[in-house]
Parts: C-alpha cells; structure tokens; sequence
C-alpha cells in the first residue's frame, strides 16, 4: 500500500521517459494522472489513520533486504507516520495539481512529455524521501530529488544558463548530500544501523560530540537541500527552470526537506544542544538574508526565491528551538508549501500573459487583465505576509512566539530576528504586488516589436491556482483550531508548550505592527510615485542584494576560479612531473646508450684494449678476493 | 553442487581462446562472418560463466570448481584453477561485458574504403580474435589459485592487449592520421613497458616465494591452498623484512595494473588513443586483475606486510581518489576525462581493499564490477559519439541533447552512475567502501567522501559542455541518433545498472563469505559500533 | 730448479705481445705480436714441464705450435684478403663497423 | 727442493706419457658424436678437392646433414643408453667427459647445425644470377670485391660449397669443447672451432668488406684472447703440475696424497692458480661475449653473412657456456669464492650494458648482436649459482635460447632489398602491414627474447634467476629483472616499428625462402612456443643431465 504510493509516479516516470513519441499527445495526461492516483492513495491512508488512537497511527512495511554486508544492514522498507503523512498530502496533492498546471503551461513544448517524466520522478523520490524508514533510504530519495530538480532546473537545456544553473544546484546539493552521508556514517559506526527506530530511541546514549558531529553533519545536509546560508545560492539560479517546477519543487516540497530531516531526527538534537544551537543560528541568518534579497530582486520569480530561502529559515529556526518549535516548523512548511505555491503560479501565470517577461518594472496594472492571478496571487500575499486571519499569519506567530520562548538573551534576539523578518516580508512581498498589479502598464514591445497583450491563463492553469488560494486562506485556520495540527503532531515530534516572556497577545500586536510598517514602507516607496522602468543605481546595500550580497561573487571567485586555477595546475603537473618523470627516465637511458656506444668505435685495436683492460681486472679482482 | 568432474573453468577460458584461433583464421573476404563468430563465442563464454555461477555455493567451501594438474614440477608450478565469490563475480563482469565491446566494436575495425597501403592495416579478424584472446587471459588469471600460473597470464595478457592499444585507434584523429599513428604506438609502448616493469618487479619476488617455501617447506610451491596450509600449520612463516619485501614486489605490479596514483600516467594515454571498446575493454576488465590480486594475493599470501603497508597504502589511495578527479575535472579530451575518472574510482576500490573490512572490501569487490558496468556504459555511449564527430575534444560538442536527445539520455546515465547517484549500482559500492572506510579510519573517510562531490562536478560538467546549450556547429546538426546496435549495446548495460542498483542481493550474497575467508586471511574483524546494545537490540 | 727466471721472460715476451697487439697498426704485426705471446706461453709451459718433471708442459707447447701454424694459415689468408680488397693491411682501415 | 730430476720423473711422470707407452684403448663408441662429424668434415674435404663442381652442392648438402644427423642419432643413443647419468665416465684417456652436460649440450650443437645446414644451404633468396640459383656466400672469396675475378665467378654460377667441411669442422669443434677434461683438449677444441668459423665470417657474397672486416676482428681478437686462454693454462699447469681437471681439482682442494716437493712448493703459491684461472675464464668468457670481452660480438655478427651469425650465435653460445661450466664446477670448486665475485661483476655489466646500448641501434642484426650480451648476463646469473639447478638451468636456457636466435637471424635473411639483406631497422617499418605471418614470427622470437611468458624465453629466465636466488645470489636477479625490463624497450621497438609504423615508401620486400629455411623458421617457432608453454620434460632432462663427471 505504501509501496504504491511511491510506485505510481515511478511507474509513469519511466513510461514516460522510456516510451516513444507517441506519447506525445497523451503523455501529460498519463502523468498527471498517476500523480492523482498517488493523492488519493495518501487520502484513503490519511483517513484509515485518522481512524487509529493517536500513539499506533504509524504504518510500516518491509519489503526485502536491500544491501546485506556484515553488520551493515540496509533494507528497503517504509514508515508511515503523521509527519510523513503531512508530507505525502502536501506532496501529493499540490505535486498533483502543479501538473494540472503544467499541462497548460507546458503546452507549446514540444518535449512535454519529459517534462512530465521529470516531475513524476520528482514526485516518486520526494515521496521516497519521506517515507524511508531508514537514513540511507532517505539519502536515496534525497539525492533523487536533487536528480529531478537537476534535470527539471536544466529542462531548457539550450539556454547555457539553465544548463549551468542546473549544474550549480546539483553540485551545491551533493557537497549537503556528503554531509548527510557522513552522519550515516557516525550513525552506523555509533549504533551499527541508521534505522529510523534504534537510532532515535537510542540517541541518548551516545556521546555528546558524536550527537553533535552528527547534528551538524545533518545539519550541513538541509542546508544544501533548503537553501540555507551558506549553501544557498544555487536557490537563485533554480529560477532558470520552468515555473511549475519553481512552485513545486524549489518552493513547495523539496527545498523543505531540509526541515524535514531535522525534525525527523529532533531526538538527535534535542541530546546535543551546540547543534541546535547552529541549526537557529543558520535559520535566524537565512531568514534575513533571504529576505534581504528579496527586497532587491526586480525578476519576480527571483524575488519569491529569497522569500522562499527566508520562510525557510523561518521554519529550520523553529525546527532548532526543539519541541516547542517542531509542530510549527511543519506547520508553517504546510501553510508556506500552499501561499508559495499558489504565488509562483501566479507568477507564472503573469509572465504566461507577458511572453515570458520577468522583470516586474516592465509589468504594472495587470490587475485589470489578468483578475483572477490578481486574486489568487493576492491572496497567497496576504497569507505570506501573515495578515491576520489568513494562514501564514498563524504558522508565522506561532513561530515568533516560539522565538521569543526560547527564553533569555537568545530568546529575545530570536524574537526580534523574526519580528524584523516579518517587517521586510511584509515590504518585499508589498513591492511585488504593486510593481506587478498596480500602477499603470509600464511594458513596451520588445526588439522584435511584438507587444506582450496580457491576458487571463487557460483553465487548466486557474484551477490549480484557485484551490491553492483557499488552501492560503484556511489552512492555518483550520491548523491552529485547538491545536488540531499540534496534537496531530505530537506523537511524533512531542511538543511542549513554550513560554514567551511576554503575552502572547502582545507578540500578536507587535507582529502587526511591524507588518503594517513594512506595507506602509514599501507603498511610500512604489505605490505613491512611478516606478522607473530600468532600475536606478541604488546605495550599495541595494546593489549588493541584488547581487545576493556578493555571496555568489566570493562562491565564483574561491570555490569556481580557484578550482579552475587548481586543475589546471594539477594537469600540468601531471604531464610535465609525474608523466615527466617516467618520459624523463626512458630518455636518459636513451641518452646513456648513445653515450655508450660511443665506446663501440670499430677500431679493433681499441677492443682489444678493452679486453686486456678487463683481463687485468679479472685478474686483479681475483688476487683482491683472496687478499680479502 | 560444484560439479568437478568437468573441468568448468578451463573450459569457459579455453572457449573464447579457441574462438580467437578461429576468428583469426577466417578469410580476409568473410568479414561479418568472422564479426558474428567472436560475438557467439563471447555469447558461448558468457552461458558458462552463468553456469559457473549457479554452480558455486556460496554456503561451500572457500574455492569451488577446484581443477589441479602438474604443470611445471620443476618449479612446483600446478595447474590449479578454483573460484570464490570474488572469483565467480569478476568472471561473470568479464564475460558478460566482452558480448558488449564486441558488438560495440562491430564497425572499429573495419578496413577504410580506400585500400591505400598504408591505411590496409585494419584487420578486423586480428581485431576481435585479441578481445576474445584477453577474455580468455583474463579468465585464467581470475580463476587461478596458483601464484606462478596466475602470473603467466597477468604477464601474457599485456600482448594482446599491446596490439589492440597500438593497432586500432580511432578512424579520425584530431591531430591527424599520422599524428595519431605515432600517439597510438606511444601509448601501446607506454602500457607495456610499465605495465611490464611491474611484472617484472613481481616476478623477482614470485622467485623469492619460491625460494622463502622452497627452504622452509622442502619443495617451493606457489599454490595458494598449500601455502594457507602450511602457514595455518605454522611450517611456513616468512621473516618480517622478506614478506614485506615480496609483498611490495606484488603489490608494486598490482599498483601500476589498478593503477594507482602515481603509477597512473599510462591509462590516460592507453585509453585516450584507443577505440572506445577497447578502452573499455582496459579500465572496466583488464584493470581489475589488478585490484583483485591485491585482495586474493597480496592479502591471502602476506598478511602481516598487508596490516604493515596499509597506512601508505590508504594514503595512495586517498590522494587517487582526489587526485584523479581534480585532473578529470581539468580534461580537454573526453576519453581522457573518463580515465581520471577511472582512475579516481580504482582509489576507491583500494581504499575499500586496504579497509580491512567486510563493508569496505565487500564493497570494493562490488564496485569493480559495477564500475565495469558503469565505465562500459559511459565509455561506450561516449565513443558512438565521438565516432559520430571523429573528434575527442570536449570543446568540439555542444547542444547534442537537442538533434540526439536518446545519446544524450544515456550518455547521462552513464555519467550519473559514474558518479554514482542512489538507485543505481554504483552508489551501493561506493557507500559500502565509505562506510567501511570509515568503521576504521574516519579521517580517511571524510576525506574520501570528498570524492563524491568532485565527481559530481567532473560528470556533470563533461556532460554541460558536450549535451547542453546551443547547436552552433554545423557537424553537431547532422549528428544522427542511436542506431538500434548501439542501443542494444547500452540499453542492457542501464537495465543492469538499476536493478543491481534496487536488488544487489544475488550478489552480495555470493561476495560476502568469499570477504569473510579473505579478513580472516588478515585476521582482521569488523569494529564494533560504540553501541553494540543497540545492534542487539534490533 | 726454480723456473722463476724463466717466468719473468716468459712474462716479459707476453707483456710485449700483448702491447704489440694495442699499438702496432699492421695486421701482419698484429699477429706476430699474438704468435710472441703464444710463444711466451710455450717458454712457461716447458719451464714447468721441467720444474715438475712431467712432459704434459712439453707435449702441450707441440701442440700449440701446431695450432699456432693452424693460426697462421687462416689468419694470412683473411689478412691477405683483406689487403686485395683494401690495398692496405692496416687494421684501423678496416673500421666500417662501429658504434 | 732435492737436486735429482730423474727421480721426479720416475715418480712423476705423467698421464699423456705413461699411456702413450701402452697403447691406449679408444671407446669408438662413446666417441662416435664427435668422430662422425669430424671424419665425414674429412670426406666432405675430399669431395672438394675431387668431386665435380657441379655436384659438389648437392653432395655436400648431403653428406653434412647425414654426418649431422647421425651424429645427433648417436648422441641420443648414448643417453639412452645411460652415459649421461649412471655410466657417465671419463673417456678418451681421461682428455673428454662424457657426461649428461656434454651430451645435452652436444645434442644441442648437433640439432644447431643441423638446422644450421638449411640455412646455409638455401639458394632461393638471392636473385637468380646467370641463370643459376646461388647461396648468400661468395661466389669466389679470394678475389677482390667486385673486381673482374668475382664477376667471372658470378657469370659461371660458382658458390662456395666449402662452407660445408668448414661447418662441420667447426662442429666438431663445438662438440669436443663441452665436453673437454683437459686443458689440452680444451685449447685444442677452441682452436678447432674458432678458425673455421673465421673463415665462415669472410665468405659473405654481399657487403663483402664489411664481412672481411668482421672476419679480420673476430680472427685477431680471437687469436689474442687465445693467446690469454693458453698462457692461464700454462699458469696452472706450472699451479698443479697437471693439465686434467681431476688432477687440478684434486690439488686445489689439497686433497692429493704425498705431493711431490716441487708441486708442493708451486701449491704454496697461490698467485698462479689465481692468475691462471683469471685468464683461463677470460679466454672462455671471450667466447660467450660478455662484458667487458663482448666488442667482438656487434661488429662480427653484423658483417658475417646471417646464416653464420645464426650459426654462431647459437652454437659458439652453448659450447663455450659447455666448457665454462665444467671448468667452474669440476675444476675451480674450490675456488668458488675467489672467482663467484669476479663473474657476478661480469654478469652484472654484461646484463646492465647489453640491454642499455641496444637501446640506441639501428641494425637488425647489431641490436640481436646486443641482445645476446645481455642473455650471456642472464645465463651468468644462473652459472655463478653454485648449485644443480644452476646447471640445470642454464643447459635449458642455452636449448632455448638457441632455437630463438637461429629462427630470429633466419628471419633476417628474408627481409631483402635491391643490396641483398635490409638489416638497417628503418627498412622494416611496416613490415607487419606488408606480410603480417613474417612479421609475427619474429615479434614471437622477440617476444621469446624479452622473455614474455608462455615463450622458451621466460621459462628459461625464470629458471636462471630462480637458481640464482638459490643460490643466494638475490641481487643479480634484481638487477637481472630489472635490465631485462630495459631490454623489453628494444625488443618493443621493433614490434612497434614493424606493425604501428607506416610502411617506407620503397621498402624491403620479403624473398619467398625454399623449405629448408621454412623448415629452420618452423622449428624454431615450435621449439619456442613447446618449451614455453609445456617446458616440463626438457626441465627434467636438463635437471638429469645437470651431473658432471670427475
């Protein structure tokens, strides 16, 4: 039954990859179809789990016995409980609608099919990932995914800078993969297995500095994949990659796994409190950071990544303060997975209208052409900014809350970390919006002198777009409603309440203040007076942002440079020492035969020089021998 | 179970040697007949090594199929053939990859359409009689439990080898016919002579074993079953410096056939001159008599000299792994680029190896075989290519995926077995070797895991440059896809890739007891977890 | 009797045969120079035939006189060959092989 | 020291005198190898002298492959009748050893000439002159290189048939030389063998200064290195008062009863022995070309015509190893440890300075000329091995070896062009393109050679070094592998010049050879593939036969 829920998608994967053109026309279909039939796979399990006493939900199934070696034990097996639960729902549902997305936006490819192919897979190893019941499993899924994000990145594969892009975050990805590698390591040198089971229940045990080196090393791994300071600058580039797969794959689900990981092995961390402490830290900075960006990115799409990048942080910060934070670490995940979602479709939907034009000073006023985006894409602002009332205004309070409990100095630091976030949230996400739907049309034709003529996508495009608004609108709600999503999660991530110094109420207000301030901050700055349509200078903050605060230029500079400098180097190492020395060799013994042969001079009086020479050796030699 | 009564594995190596014969004496006129004979034989050789498969009992005794006869009684020399796991599994690699680099090769040999003297040099029969000569060579070598008999033909088999290097190179070269006419030799020089100054290093010491039994045991005698014997009965034990002496004399030989860094320098040359299969043909059969000596003989004979060396040994290793991918990364030339990579991978193997345990050389064992798998199938698809465009410049590709878009498909899985990506092959073998490094020397595992990031980058980066972005060269337009030979080349060897990359077992459960007998060689034991409780309580 | 005397003769002739040999040009003296040193073996032989009163010493130089005749006739009839061809019996002409 | 000789001579006088008076018996038949061969070189000189022009090939053809073989024949029946192990004895009036060193090695000379003969005999690869098929020998050796004289000889279709008597002299040589008990017989046996091989090395019909030349060098050279051999048998005689190696053995190990006063006074001095056995080794080591006593060897194969360098090359080889090895192990015992020092030098060098300056040569036959240097190190190796498998393994690397180099220069006078052999190794790039089978052949000798396994060549190294490590001797066979490491370079380029090289423009061609040289080329391919891949018997027989006499 678990099993099916991976192997649907699977399935579709390689028929679509596998099979000839005549798929062509139906192919999309096909997938998105299994992709649905993986969703109501995950209704009908979510519902047999709603019908067990919280404690016994969790399903497991074995299927063989994958990598047998000695005490290295590695199976093929699958554990459903309510946190992976949570994940296939969100996966699978908005996996599924994403490719009801695509078939529309994805219409005029002509290699469509593969692009299916791409997300089927995509779903197949995210679902892998999180229903693996053992680390090495869940490596499987984790490199998969980074796999179907690489190709999805590079689908566009003439564009170089898709292609570069997609290597970029494969590379950045894999040096995270390491890292969660070596923990499986520490894990099975430690408790001779990487079960989910006996590693966490007995976490405790172990010492102090393997917890942490494999907290950290956990750690590193969600960094890669959630785009977290410092691994995050290939997030960016991702944008390269059709839209559908920015909303699902870099916005929704698999950007998230990093959260996944470190809530999935809380018991690990909450034994070492130094890399709890690191996973805050890494949140509190990526959140602004990310932020930051946000703020100074003209391409939409680019935009919404460094919001992504900083909800993110918002969630791996929660995730670190331990069981106060787990649940709405997920939480937030969940509600983001819907508003993020539903934004980068409306994104998509504007540059659909817009042949393809990203950058927002050349949008403007597109209210009036495309409503219902406008709705949609409002709605999921609304919720992103934690408006209140809308989703993300209760994942994000509940996490400032959970900031501000962490208690003393760090406590209020984390706070006030989250509270400025929401401030600069609020002022990019305004700016979007206004750059975007407000103002009047700031577009011209382009050099080929075809003018975009905005207009509203096809159905297929809408609906998708539709049901993620409600799911923005209502999902915290519906969350937050006595703690259903909490006690949900409890059994899993065990949850304690956290105490903030100060009322709960007064965190609320501040929230919106600060979130009032932002809005006001930004519709000052590009609601009030046009907007430039190439945009000005700006002070070198501004520049920097856009830049991703040089952190790109340092990565090009060290790591792309100085390796290239390195390998060149080392080939001419290579050939001119190492290969020179075996060359070096042959040729001098080259040059001592020439040398020798010399002695060879046809004179025979010469040669018989030379044996009398050696007569009297001989003969001196033998009387030496005796004499000594 | 184990049927001795027919000598299997004499068999199964003398098939393809009388195949050779024949294949050579076909006339000049009958070409494809003489194509179709080598690929049934191969065919013929790889039923066999199925039988030999279903007929080893994993649960049996350590060597299996057992054949003795006297040979050269003068030098305690017998004929003794047996198999273990190890064995079986490098038998099935080679014989099963032989089928594919000859339909691979199907066309490499064939004479150019003008008969111009100089260019009638393309004997196709000579071409496929030499790879069906190595297969049997390699066989011989694999299934030999006799010191002196294995030597023979790890030495015999550089000649054959030596002429397919330095006969048959790629029909354009980038720098010229001529040109490459010389490149070729020098590279056929090159693999011989070093690969033979080893042998000979070896053959030194193969004399001093002798010697060392000879005057311990009365009469010198190379088979392996005895000397295990004679030393479990503590007749025979070697003085400190003299087995360290002659396992350096074996191990020097092994190192520049596996090769190690900084014995490397003439597989890129060899595999960047010769023809695709052949390349293969080296670093994915030849090679791995190389590591699997070192498990089977430097270990099995000298234990102690094994523990002794293995710090230097596991650096070499380590700076292989590192060190080839760094150069790879710095290739111009793809045939080049995949030998690095080789090259980094056979760090791998003897990191794994000189682990000193059940994970590391299970693994190591598992990853010479799926390293030949997964080399064979990126080497192959990259020398369709490259036939395509008579040209092994990276810089003379671009935008393939666009007019070949099945090529490129699999030149990625290729690429991404290479750098061994979870679900297929590859990835179990290199994380068992990690893992096992680890158990052991942590250090050194870190610094190896390094290695999995790098082949990221050499990989991916090989395949931007020739697959991605613009079709801005005229060649690249005209450049046809797959035919359907060579996908029936490629698409089995990805078939195998996945599934032993979701259901390994069939093999680990015939490598695992042969890597037990092998760390008791060494008495070695795997490190127990720091939790053992735990291990118990699962 | 002590055949020491004899020796150092014998030794002596040697010696010069030998040194004929490295320096003289001719072929002709070449080999009269070999035939002095087969002669100082013969002085030796018969000196110590003596000493030891057995004839094997003297027996052994008839023979070597024999063989040095045997010598004699072969090696004039490649040196005289040499010279029709060349017109020169030096042995430093004939230098056509080397290295 | 008493005053009387006469009482001396009473008590001292000695083997060749005291037999003389009784006439001694000769054992006809343990003789018979030698004595066929010698008596039908006798025939064959008659039928020089007597048999008409015309018929004088064929009959001399003829009469040396029957003498040949027959005395193949009784050599075989003597093993076979037990005279190489449990009736070996001292024969001839203790002047030879018959032995199972001296039969293989003169089984083996025997089966050298034999096949020697087809090449000499073959007339099909020069050009037909006049109308007549003729050999590569000169058509009239004693006139001027094509002044008038030889052009008369070539127009009347004249060949040298003296080769044959000259042959088989030079046989019979070889075949007493082993096998010699006396320092007598062996100078006498030197000298039997040498001058018709100088001879031989003269009579070239192409290039026929440069074979002048090299008969001119090997002649003088050799003379002078006979003149060292004689003067250190002298030596020792003055030592031990004796020329028969029994007698020398018994006084250098001390062991012999009631010595006469003046033997006893010259067994006081060492500094005879020493020197004696000094020149006497140099005189045998000449033959074997080893360094530093090898100049010869380039020069003279180089200019002789290939079938005699073929010849020699082989069978000089193997008789002159013969003698070493019974004079080092019957004789100089007892001296071991003077001379092993000495001829591991020898050995070393010879190794080390044949495989490094064949590196650099451009001649065919000069670069085998080279090669055998380095084997004469090989086989050292295993004669300084003081031990049974060191003789052993040496009578089976000399089988061995000699097979390889008869069918290598047999090869060589294939490849022709317009001026008769093309030896300069440019000429046979691309050989291997233009008659692959040609070409293979000799990348198998090659190979053999450079000591690849499943050829005679490895076996045999293995053997040498194998007893050399025996016998303690670790670091020749360090030194050993590691030149032949070097020479493999050169045997390598050759295969590379001849397969991977485009062919010269106008390059040799290769002359299709009559049977006989079929026939050489075929049996050495066999023996080289037989004794690599199957050695056992031959290792068994060398191991029965590794027993000298005393």
């Amino acid at each position: 039954m678990i099993g099916l829920l991976v192997a649907a998608p699977l399935l579709g994967a390689a028929v679509l990859l596998c099979g000839g053109r005549h798929l062509n026309r139906t192919g999309h279909w096909l997938g998105t179809a299994l992709a649905g039939v993986s969703f109501v796979l995950a209704a009908v399990l979510f519902v047999d789990m709603l019908g067990r006493p919280g404690d016994d939900r969790a399903l497991h199934q074995h299927l063989y016995s994958w990598v047998p070696v000695g005490g290295f034990q590695a199976d093929i097996a699958f554990q459903l409980d309510q946190l992976s639960m949570t994940f296939v729902l969100l996966i699978t549902g908005v996996g599924t609608l994403i490719h009801l997305y695509s078939v529309g936006y994805m219409e005029h490819d002509n290699r469509r099919r593969r692009f299916f192919g791409y997300l089927n897979l995509f779903l197949a190893a995210m679902l892998l990932l999180v229903l693996a019941d053992n680390f090495l499993l869940l490596y499987v899924g984790w490199e998969g995914v980074g796999l179907a994000s690489y190709l999805l990145i590079g689908f566009w594969q003439h564009k170089p800078s898709a292609a570069t892009a997609a290597k970029k975050a494969f590379v950045v990805n894999r040096v995270g993969d390491a890292g969660l590698a070596i923990a499986i390591f520490l894990m099975f040198t430690t408790f001779g297995t990487f079960a989910f089971g006996p590693v966490l229940a007995n976490a405790e045990e172990a010492t102090q500095a393997t917890l942490t080196g494999i907290g950290l090393m956990l750690l590193l791994a969600a960094c890669g994949k959630s785009a977290q300071v410092p691994l995050q600058s290939w997030l960016g580039d991702a944008m390269e990659g059709p839209t559908p797969v920015s909303a699902l794959i870099h916005a929704a689900t698999m950007v998230t796994a990093g959260v996944y990981l470190i809530t999935r092995s809380g018991a690990i961390f909450n034994a070492a409190p130094d890399a709890q402490t690191a996973v805050v830290v890494v949140g509190a900075v990526t959140l602004l950071f990310g932020a930051i960006i946000g703020c100074a990115k003209d391409d939409i799409k680019k935009a919404l990544a460094g919001s992504t990048m900083s909800q993110i942080g918002y969630m791996v910060l929660a995730a670190g303060l331990g069981p106060i934070g787990y649940a709405f670490a997920i939480m937030h995940l969940v509600t983001h997975g819907f508003f993020k979602a539903g934004l980068f479709l409306g994104a998509g939907s504007v540059m659909h209208g817009m042949n393809d034009e990203v950058d927002m000073r050349k949008y403007g006023g597109l209210r009036k052409y495309m409503p219902v985006t406008f709705v949609t894409f409002g709605l999921g602002y609304l919720a992103i900014i934690g408006f209140p009332g809308l989703s993300g205004f209760f994942s994000k309070d509940a996490i400032i809350e959970a900031a501000f409990a962490k208690g003393g100095t760090q406590g209020w630091i984390l706070g006030a970390v989250t509270l400025l976030g929401a401030a600069i949230t609020a002022y990019y996400m305004t700016r979007v919006m206004l750059l975007t739907f407000f103002g009047e049309k700031r577009w011209q034709p382009d050099e080929r002198g075809n003018e975009p003529h905005p207009h509203e996508s096809p159905k297929t495009m809408v609906i998708p777009m539709v049901v993620l608004a409600f799911g923005s609108v209502f999902a915290g709600g519906l969350f937050k409603f006595n703690d259903a999503f909490v006690n949900w999660l409890r059994p899993v991530t065990s949850f304690e309440h956290g105490h903030p110094p100060i009322g709960v109420a007064a965190i609320t207000t501040l929230t919106v203040v600060v979130l009032l301030i932002g809005v006001a901050a930004a519709w000052l700055q590009y609601g009030r007076r046009p907007v430039p349509v190439v945009a000005p200078r700006g002070s070198l903050v501004t520049r920097a942002a856009r830049r991703d605060l040089l952190q790109d230029d340092f990565n090009h500079v060290v790591l792309v440079r100085g390796g290239e400098h390195l390998t060149r180097s080392l080939v001419y190492v290579d050939n001119k020492l190492v290969d020179g020395a075996v060359n070096g060799t042959a040729a001098a013994f080259g040059g001592l035969s020439g040398r020798m042969r010399r002695v060879q001079n046809g004179f025979a009086r010469s040669y018989a020089v030379s044996m009398f020479g050696g007569a009297a050796l001989l003969v001196a030699a033998t009387l030496l021998m005796r004499a000594v | 179970m184990a049927d001795t009564s027919f000598p299997l594995l004499t068999a199964t190596a003398v098939l393809p040697a009388l195949g050779a014969v024949a294949t050579a004496a076909v006339p000049a006129a009958r070409r494809d007949a003489a194509k179709w004979l080598a690929l049934v034989v191969s065919l013929g050789t790889l039923a066999l090594a199925a039988w030999i498969a279903l007929a080893f009992d994993p649960g049996g005794a350590r060597y299996q199929l057992t054949e003795s006869r006297s040979w050269i009684a003068d030098f305690g020399v017998r004929y003794e053939l047996g198999v273990d796991g190890i064995g079986v599994a490098m038998i099935g690699l080679t014989a099963l990859l032989i089928p594919f680099i000859i339909a691979a090769g199907w066309h490499d040999a064939d004479p150019l359409e003008d008969a111009s003297p100089n260019r009638r040099w393309r004997p196709t029969q000579g071409f496929f009689a030499l790879i069906l000569m190595v297969e049997a060579m390699v066989i011989i070598s694999f299934a030999a439990t006799d010191v002196f008999l294995f030597y023979i033909f790890f030495e015999a088999m550089l000649i054959p080898m030596y002429f397919l290097i330095g006969g048959f190179g790629d029909r354009a070269h980038s720098a010229g016919e001529a040109e490459g006419a010389k490149q070729r030799s020098y590279a056929a020089v090159k693999f011989l002579l070093y690969n033979l100054v080893g042998g000979l290093v070896m053959l030194a010491a193969v004399i001093g074993l002798y010697v060392v039994t000879a005057d311990q045991l009365g009469q010198g005698t190379f088979s392996m079953q005895q000397i295990a014997e004679a030393r479990a009965a503590g007749e025979l034990t070697m003085a400190t410096n003299i087995e360290r002496l002659l396992f350096l004399g074996f191990f020097l030989a092994f190192a520049i056939k596996a090769p190690l860094w900084p014995l490397h320098t003439w597989l890129p040359n060899a595999m960047g001159e010769s023809t695709a299969p052949v390349a293969v043909l080296i670093t994915a059969v030849v090679d791995k008599v190389g590591t699997f000596a070192m498990l089977r003989f430097c270990l099995g004979l000298f234990p102690e000299a094994s523990a002794w060396a293995t710090p230097a040994v596991i650096a070499l290793a380590l700076v292989s792994i590192i060190y080839g991918a760094l150069l790879a990364i710095g290739q111009r030339d793809i045939k080049r680029l995949v030998a690095y990579a080789s090259i980094s991978h056979f760090g791998f193997i003897v990191l794994g190896i000189f682990a000193m345990t059940s994970q590391g050389q299970g693994g190591a064992t598992l990853y010479m075989v799926f390293h030949g798998l997964s080399t064979a199938a990126l080497m192959l698809v990259a020398g369709f290519l490259i036939s395509r465009r008579g040209s092994r410049l990276i810089s003379d590709y671009g935008g393939v995926q666009k007019v070949a878009p099945v090529l490129a498909g699999t030149f990625l899985v290729g690429g991404l077995a290479t750098l061994s990506l979870p679900g297929l092959a590859p990835f179990i073998s290199e994380f068992l070797v990690l893992v096992g490094t680890f158990s052991r020397y942590p250090a050194a595992g870190i610094v190896a895991t390094v290695g999995i990031v790098l082949a990221a980058v050499y990989v991916l980066l090989l395949y931007q440059r020739t697959m991605t972005g613009p079709v801005d060269k005229p060649e690249i337009e005209r450049l046809p896809d797959l035919r359907p030979r060579e996908l029936a080349v490629v698409a089995p060897l990805i078939a195998l890739l996945i599934f032993l990359g979701l259901f390994p077992k069939p093999l680990t459960d015939i490598v695992n007891p042969a890597v037990e007998h092998t760390l008791s060689d060494v008495r070695k034991t795997d490190p127990e977890p720091a939790l053992p409780e735990v291990e118990a309580a699962k | 009797m002590n055949p020491a005397n004899y020796l150092y003769l014998a030794a002596l002739l040697f010696t010069i045969g030998a040194f004929g040999v490295l320096i003289r040009r001719n072929a002709i003296v070449v080999f009269m120079c070999v035939e002095l040193m087969l002669n100082a073996a013969n002085l030796t032989l018969v000196a110590f035939s003596r000493m030891h009163g057995n004839l094997d010493g003297q027996i052994m130089a008839f023979f070597v006189m024999v063989v040095a005749a045997a010598e004699v006739v072969v090696g004039l009839a490649i040196i005289v060959m040499l010279y029709r061809s060349r017109h020169s019996a030096s042995v430093d002409d004939a230098s056509l092989m080397k290295l | 020291m008493s005053a009387d000789p006469s009482i001396q001579a009473a008590s001292g006088v000695h083997t060749l005198w005291t037999h003389a008076a009784e006439a001694p018996s000769i054992e006809f038949l343990q003789l018979s190898p030698a004595l066929i061969v010698l008596g039908a070189a006798v025939v064959a000189v008659l039928v020089e002298a007597f048999a008409p022009r015309s018929a004088r090939y064929a009959l001399q053809v003829g009469l040396s492959a029957l003498a040949l073989a027959g005395a193949l024949a009784a050599v075989i029946g003597l093993a076979a009748g037990g005279w190489a192990t449990e009736k070996a004895a001292v024969i001839g009036i203790g002047s030879l050893a018959l032995d199972g060193p001296a039969l293989f090695l003169q089984g083996v000379i025997l089966a050298v000439g034999l096949v020697s003969v087809g090449t000499f005999a073959e007339r099909r690869l020069e050009p037909v002159a006049h109308g007549a098929r003729v050999d590569s020998f000169a058509a009239q050796p004693a006139a001027v290189p094509g002044g008038p004289g030889e052009r008369e000889a070539i127009k009347a279709g004249w060949t040298t048939t003296e080769i044959f008597p000259l042959l088989l002299f030079a046989v019979g040589g070889m075949l007493l030389f082993p096998a010699a008990n006396d320092l007598l017989t062996l100078f006498i046996a030197l000298e039997v063998f040498s001058l018709p091989l100088y001879l031989l090395c003269a009579l070239s019909r192409r290039r026929r200064l440069l074979s002048q030349e090299a008969a001119v060098k090997y002649f003088l050279l050799g003379a002078f290195s006979s003149a060292f051999l004689i003067f250190g048998i002298a030596l020792l005689y003055g030592y031990a008062g004796t020329v028969s190696y029994a007698g020398i053995a018994a006084v250098v190990d001390g062991s012999v009863e009631n010595p006469s006063p003046a033997l006893a006074a010259a067994m006081g001095n060492d500094a005879l022995l020493l020197v004696g056995a000094a020149l006497v080794l140099m005189g045998l080591l000449f033959k074997v070309g080893a360094v530093p006593f090898h100049m010869w060897t380039p020069d003279v194969y180089q200019g002789a015509p290939t079938p005699v360098t073929g010849f020699m090359a082989a069978a000089t080889k193997v008789a002159a190893f013969g003698a070493l090895l019974r004079l080092l192990y019957v004789v100089l015992p007892g001296l071991s440890w003077d001379w092993r020092p000495v001829l591991w030098g020898v050995a070393i060098l010879s190794m080390v300075v044949g495989a490094i300056v064949a590196i650099t040569q451009t001649d065919v036959k000069r670069l085998l000329a080279y090669s055998s240097i380095a084997h004469a190190g090989f086989i050292l190796a295993g004669v300084v091995a003081v031990n049974p498998q060191g003789i052993s393994s040496v009578l089976f690397y000399l089988l061995a070896y000699s097979f390889v180099t008869l069918g290598a220069f047999a090869v060589v006078t294939l490849v022709r062009d317009a001026g008769g052999e093309a030896t300069h190794l440019s000429k046979w790039a691309g050989l291997g393109r233009r008659s692959p089978l040609v070409a293979a052949v000799f990348a198998i000798f090659l190979l053999a050679f450079a000591g690849i396994p499943l050829t005679s060549g490895f076996v045999g190294k293995f053997a040498v070094f194998k007893a050399a490590a025996e016998g303690g001797a670790g670091v020749l066979v360090v030194v050993g592998v590691l030149s032949s490491a070097v020479a493999a370079f050169f045997y390598l380029r050759v295969i590379v010049l001849m397969f991977f090289s485009e062919p010269a423009a106008e390059g040799p061609t290769v002359a299709i050879p009559s049977v006989l040289t079929k026939a050489t080329i075929g049996i050495a391919v066999a023996a080289t593939l037989l004794l690599g891949v199957l050695p056992q018997y031959f290792l068994d027989l060398a191991t029965q036969a590794g027993v000298f006499v005393r």
